[in-house]
């Protein structure tokens, strides 16, 4: 009965009331020639057994790998609180907190989300969140077009460092409002966006730059210095970091003399399972004085008539609810959940944890890598420092080489053929905390076999 | 007596810290690589709280929610149906959720079927000729479809078409849309009985018309009776159809968008198909399309060759519209629809399609008799539908929101309020399927007692809540005194 | 820091308060030479992440096989809503409702599970739980020496299709305080309690008559005779019954012309995982009268100071912490959460969803013995009628045909030889709801194969 | 305003039902084997509602509640610390919640493997030879202790030793036990300073001695000094010692009851070791015996063979005093306390106990400071301490019910009061470890808020709780006119 609590007694006195003979009646409004005649293509219902067994068997075929990919969705330790207090029902069946003083619960805790992203990147506000770290790269984009009054031309430089996916996404989203994404290329041997690739734009009108850190490739970019030669231009900059990594890393916030304008990353890396690529977050931040040109929802702290503290909603004549076709963005519902599970996430890791996290993933990366250039035919593809992730070059082609670990139940990496073919048979591999050095032990006497098996390029 | 709860940074100590969540403590040499000119100066500013002062927090926290689990929550054009808890427990399979996005797609059948089956069923209800599930949320999903309508014109070398037709009651987000994808939003008003007024819309269609949005039932709770007059006018001025279908429960197994002439909708699974609002999100917002735009649909798409599902890309669509997430939209959500779906099964589609017709109906039949204004007095309501109180708000000084907040009071959340724009002093009011009788029937009860208070006593109805964690909030010091981040030395 | 919250500095001041210079201080009162030199024995501490991946390897180890097994505890589907709720940190993390004001929740669910037991079992009080159904078995034998005033043998008569276990937990609870537990024969053709057996106590002074229904074999007492038979002659009669069950068989209330005096019985298909046998919980029922008699907490519904209705614990007069030795029993901390998840369970299956579970699982148990008998050697153990439950008798050994099972994922039930010899090569399976056809007809296949594989006897 | 929360009966509506729930309906003619005459007539009287109806009304039930998850629950000798997440997690893992009880040795290895290691760890932390882990809670365990000591008397042919001693200030269950194995019980008083009174005991013992039951430290609150001597005396006298070790969370790597002397000790896992209490239960008592009691346990026990696990049982322990449970007692419980001990580690037990003192002591200090009377001031706390509070009921005529009561209306659950009940107007304070400072400071200020509103406004404390769901109850009207469950017309 599809959860629906009528009892036969309820439907009659309900129709009664209605004045209506049958349930069939309230729908003579719609024309009879548009009625549904079948619905063949749904199948027949199945109890919550049923389900429960098929969803069982069909995880259960899918199983769980020993896996070695990042790319811009990471494996983490989830504290089993996190998700305890993220699926309570209070949070999870609420909505958005139009209702202010019934929904104090879900506001303030948006409050605290909002004041930890701003800690975490040294930026000034950030909003409720977006869909995730691509789109919000994307509004980002629309976003300097808006604050950036001093540009006209809607030019956003993108280096190829920054996560292919993202540069499709923000291609997807704004180029119907006219934003130009131009690409700059970075160096195959040191894996970063080249410092002389910004000259040609020497007096040129260019609204935004934007900067993956870490980049793809893991490696660090010369955040400093891009800042300072965007900001000495009138270019606004676009940050695009991973939330961990600033627990070590320099934050948007303190990039060359001014900071970075815009900050967005993908939120997945802060208690949010992999869950093949979503439900994540992204998030956003900027400073105070482009927070009106800020999409997303954003709570401030305030009081009620009796000057008793409270949470509201606020610079809503920003949103689509409110302003319609001038709205900063079409967002409406966003990504909620994610954001609570990240603010119990952030509470129980804070500064040291956080900290920690990042380090090991880092040192975990660097043993993997020290292991893994151990075996014939594979080296490191960038000699100079990365984080929480790296380029290694085989001498032979990837593809064969992970199906032959995929077998072993090993996912050995993002084979980056598709994406850099420049870069020759090049792997992207990431180890997190979660990985212990008998799992890399395991992955690197694994891939010796899997080198063997496929021939030499 | 009890104390506010504190913002959780008023609990931190330095020092403090949940240790069994963290790692092992690395040697400072494994970060000796890292530059020093690129490393972090002073740690970030959260909270340092044990897992007790936490969970504590946040549990004290959520209890001071509405929620469905607790409350009737009849929000207009939200469609607060409850959540069965089957479906979080089985799309949070340990193995569903390690699933790394990137995997091979041999180490995803299992998902890749749901995917693949969930497509499949959304083009059944929705009487589409295929489906993509990657827009997360509504408003992401109205963007693929006039994406793919702008896309369309396009190809065929019909540059000019950049305007969208709006009707006035539309929700926000179409406007915001058509802004989005660059287009000009044209709006167009409605009639006195809710349906579009047509020789308007013949007025504003012509060779610049790229399409229409429109929401059938529409946001004012009615039926849309003209809509093939519409489709006819809009397709033979060369523009294309959109479908919001955020609310699709009042048709659901009864009427379906592509036989009405849609070339386009997105469906928003977290409200028909049951997928959790979690405070704010995550939704998801599948489109699905007619013939004509099938090329243009955004990638990823879950193909099937064979026994074998498989991801199709750019590389099976070339003139798909591109890529609107970094994977593929919110999968976790996608499972949750799909499991919902199957416990539904083919009946249980058109039952929800009755219930919450018949739950409205009886609503805001028992909401008449009681002597409340509905705004369409002589139309059935569909999903919801919308009460004025604007006899109360001239009469007795007491507003809409007057009313909502005084519900709370009550323990029930508030009917939407405000929106749609036109109707004054409105309460858009959508019950569900899934509230029984009985709730219904105490909501009535509450809304005459309001009434009985607005008469009588009206400053208990203009200064509610009374009862709730917080009273009326000072929005206007909010947007004033912007407070959006706590400080070690914040005080409101 | 096992979860301890402290830092340095709040130590400090803590103990400046205290006025001790240490915490080692604060034990200057045990002696010395007691003092814990080491704790080797235990590990070094893991944390959370770790403990983690240990328990899932070993869950993975243990798998799920495809089970047959009941003898007491018994596979059903458990609705998502029961845990979800159950595991609610309101319900997980408080304590026995003390302060009755600050645990109404806890509270008024007692009262409802007490309600729903009264009508499941037609008795009239029920109490809040006891440690799990053998236990409260013992309990219930303890109880009739108390409330059968007119005896005074303390002899109780037990069937032997009393589960084994309980007849053993019984005998450990109750015979240090004087009880005498008599075994009564049941006819190994019809697997029930020989009507003759009872000839014997003709004139006797007899305490107390057991009986399970439906009994250890699954078969179907006659519960009405050997109740009117035992009130006739002063005995009262104490039911051991199977939940699920009294959704389709007649509740103890209304055995015979008066109902037995005491109905008790294991909880766990109420909602309970299997678990390895616990935490379960046992359920205890009686007649009004008796109530004084009954061991446990007892929740009432009642009215505050201003006339609002409310619950608190009540009758406490019979517990330890107010009568100390001379309680009705000494159990204090009972099974609340699996009370509570019961308690939910019950909500949601109802009358007609517990009716349909009870004739599921009857349904199918006559689906597997139809399909096992036609396995050449296996033949049905009594004639008669079975509920949920059957016994089979194979032309061979057990033991190793179950062990061929098990190596093909199936758990075939349990080997009766150890506990009723005189039954030969007799094996009791189940089948709930939970079994489909198809799972059945593996069963009967991998039975073809596995008799073929062990020698017939 | 909000009306309270119904029975779930009243929500009940013939024919409702969350019907995804159930299992098809299976033809009638698969029940006509069954005899008429056994069936039942009419249904049974249990709620009939939908999904959304029971989670609502329990969800609101559970809002109802104090629990360790949102107050501060210092409920003295019940130890009410955090009880980690990752327990319940971990220990709900899908293969742990499918295993049959009955399933082979084969498929447990992992499950047994944890219990076998927790055993260990028992050992270890008690400083006991071995240890069984099926008793249910802790008097479950009591029980266990004495039947062993019986049977061992019996087993030497001491027939006559019937008799067990218990400190007057012994928990409860503590003589019922006594009871349930009939013996004889024989109280003992206790000294002005908390100590057992070694004359009385002297006076007591003799050939009929059984054993003796003792907390330590003691349901005072107090490490009990002469420990050493209580033990010569009752082993003098052939008797053994009982260690109710419900309350080890102070003295956790700190001093070891089988190196105090004694024989056999109960320790409840859902207090030291921080398996949840669940509203009542369930609790998990594992008994640790010396060696004279080995033979003794209850079955069944897990056993090592090589790298085998596997079940001991009668077979094993021919002595045994039997089985306690169906199965193998609390597993689910025993899962937990693994858990939480493999995360402690050696070091955290000792942690604990450190912490656990500095806590009691803090905070006892801080009550003195603010002029509350100790019930022992001479002494130190151990995990816990009592408050007296008869100068306030003789002079303020405020008594240790109504400051509990108070305590509530400040978001603050009350310690144990009247227990132990030699100490009039007592409340037993037991903050436990996981507790903050801040915490401990917050209900040092509410208690001196308290006894203002004592001495300033009385009526406030003795009318209390305010704010609660309920004021205070009747429970005299409770036991008289028994309302124990609902029926179709009940009313209160
Ligand atoms: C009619 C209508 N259209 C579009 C939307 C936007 O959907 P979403 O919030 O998922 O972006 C909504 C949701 O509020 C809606 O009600
Ligand atoms: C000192 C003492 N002994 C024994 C017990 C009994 O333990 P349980 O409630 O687990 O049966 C308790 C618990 O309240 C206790 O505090």
């Amino acid at each position: 009965m599809a959860f629906i609590p009528h009892t036969a007694a309820d439907v009659a006195a309900m129709l009664a009331a209605i004045g209506v003979a049958r349930i069939e009646d309230l729908f003579a409004e719609i024309p009879p020639e548009l009625r549904v005649k079948s619905l063949a293509g749904v199948p027949e219902a199945l109890n919550e057994m049923e389900i429960g067994r098929l969803m069982s068997a069909r995880a259960r075929a899918d199983g769980i790998a020993l896996s070695f990919l990042g790319a811009g969705a990471y494996e983490h330790h989830i504290p089993a609180a996190v998700w305890a207090i993220t699926t309570r029902g209070e949070f999870y069946s609420a909505y958005t907190p139009y209702q202010a003083e019934a929904s104090q619960g879900t506001l303030q805790l948006i409050y605290e989300f909002q004041s930890m992203i701003a800690g975490l990147t040294g930026m000034e506000v950030a909003n409720a969140s977006m869909y995730d770290g691509a789109s919000a790269t994307a509004e980002a984009a629309l976003m300097a077009v808006r604050a950036n009054r001093k540009s006209r031309s809607a030019r956003i430089l993108v280096p190829q460092t920054l996560h292919p996916h993202y540069r499709q996404v923000a291609v997807t989203t704004a180029s119907n409002q006219g934003l130009k994404f131009e690409e700059l290329p970075y160096g195959t041997h040191d894996g970063i966006t080249a410092a002389d690739a910004l000259a040609r734009y020497e007096g040129q009108d260019v609204t935004a730059l934007v900067i993956q850190q870490p980049n793809f490739f893991g490696r660090l970019e010369e955040v400093d210095a891009l800042t300072d030669w965007a900001h000495a231009r009138g270019i606004l900059v676009i940050a695009v970091v991973n939330p961990t990594s600033l627990a070590l890393l320099k934050p948007p916030g303190e990039w060359g003399a001014r900071g970075a304008d815009i900050a967005v990353g993908e939120g997945q890396p802060l208690g949010v399972p992999l869950s093949s690529g979503g439900p994540y977050f992204g998030f956003m931040t900027t400073r105070m004085e482009y927070v009106r040109q800020m999409p997303g929802r954003i709570v401030g702290r305030t009081v009620d008539s009796t000057g008793r503290e409270g949470f509201t909603l606020t610079l809503q004549a920003r949103e689509q609810h409110i302003r319609r076709a001038r709205a900063t963005s079409n967002i409406c519902t966003n990504q909620g959940l994610l954001m609570t599970a990240a603010t119990v996430y952030l509470s129980l890791l804070g500064p040291q944890g956080l900290m920690r996290t990042a380090a090991a993933a880092h040192a975990r990366t660097r043993e993997l890598v020290t292991a893994l250039t151990r075996v014939a035919g594979v080296r490191a593809a960038f000699a100079a420092p990365c984080f929480h992730e790296a380029v290694l070059q085989l001498d032979r082609p990837v593809a064969p080489v992970l199906e032959a670990l995929a077998v072993r139940g090993i996912l050995g990496g993002l084979d980056l053929a598709g994406y850099y073919p420049e870069l020759g048979h090049a792997l992207l591999v990431c180890a997190t905390e979660t990985k212990t050095s008998a799992d890399i032990e395991r992955y690197r006497s694994v891939l010796t076999e899997a080198m063997q098996s496929v021939r030499a390029a | 007596m009890t104390a506010r709860e504190k913002v959780i940074f008023e609990y931190s100590r330095a020092g403090r810290g949940a240790l069994d969540q963290w790692p092992a403590p690395v040697a400072a040499a494994a970060l000796g690589d890292l530059p020093a000119g690129l490393r972090r100066q002073r740690p970030p500013l959260l909270p340092e709280v044990g897992e007790l002062e936490a969970v504590r927090h946040f549990t004290r926290l959520s209890q001071l929610n509405f929620s469905i689990d607790t409350h009737f929550y009849p929000l207009g054009s939200c469609t607060m149906k409850y959540n069965p808890k089957a479906c979080n427990q089985y799309a949070m399979l340990p193995e569903f959720l390690a699933r790394h996005p990137l995997a091979p797609e041999s180490q995803g059948q299992g998902v890749l079927a749901c995917l693949y089956e969930l497509q499949e069923m959304l083009q059944a209800v929705s009487g589409m000729e295929g489906v993509a599930l990657s827009p997360m949320a509504g408003a992401h999903g109205e963007f693929a479809g006039v994406a793919m309508i702008r896309a369309y014109h396009r190809a065929r070398g019909d540059l000019k078409r950049n305007e969208i037709i709006v009707p006035e009651a539309a929700h926000g987000t179409n406007p915001a849309t058509a802004t989005m994808c660059g287009c000009v939003v044209r709006e167009i008003p409605v009639t006195g009985s809710g349906d579009i007024d047509l020789e308007a819309l013949k007025a504003v269609v012509g060779p610049q018309t790229a399409g229409i949005m429109l929401t059938n039932p529409s946001t004012l709770g009615v039926f849309e009776r003209s809509i093939a007059a519409v489709a006819r006018i809009v397709h033979e001025a060369g523009g294309l159809l959109y479908y919001d279908g955020a609310n699709l429960n009042a048709i659901l197994g009864m009427v379906r968008p592509g036989d009405m002439g849609f070339d386009v909708i997105h469906m928003n699974l977290h409200k028909t198909f049951s997928t959790p609002h979690g405070g704010g999100g995550p939704g998801a917002g599948a489109v699905g399309v007619g013939a004509r735009l099938l090329p243009f649909l955004p990638v990823p798409v879950v193909g099937k060759a064979g026994e074998r599902y498989r991801w199709l890309t750019e590389a099976d669509l070339p003139q798909s519209i591109g890529r609107l997430s970094a994977f593929m939209g919110n999968t976790g959500v996608l499972l949750r629809a799909y499991i919902y779906m199957r416990m539904l099964g083919r009946e249980g589609m058109r039952q929800v399609g009755e219930y919450a017709t018949l739950n409205a109906n009886y609503l805001l039949k028992c909401l008449q008799d009681a002597g409340f204004d509905a705004a369409y007095p002589q139309r059935r309501a569909s999903h919801e539908f919308i009460v004025t109180l604007k006899r109360q708000a001239r009469e007795l000084n007491v507003t809409a929101m007057d009313f909502a907040k005084r519900l709370l009071d009550y323990g029930f959340h508030a009917p939407t309020t405000y929106f749609p724009l036109l109707v004054p002093e409105c309460l858009l009011i959508e019950p569900t399927e899934t509230e029984t009788k009985d709730t219904l029937d105490a909501f009535v009860a509450a809304m005459v007692r309001i009434q009985g208070e607005a008469e009588h006593e009206p400053s208990r109805v203009t200064s509610a809540p009374h009862t709730m964690p917080v009273r009326r909030l000072d929005d206007v010091r909010a947007a004033r005194q912007l407070d959006l981040t706590w400080k070690p030395t914040a005080q409101p």
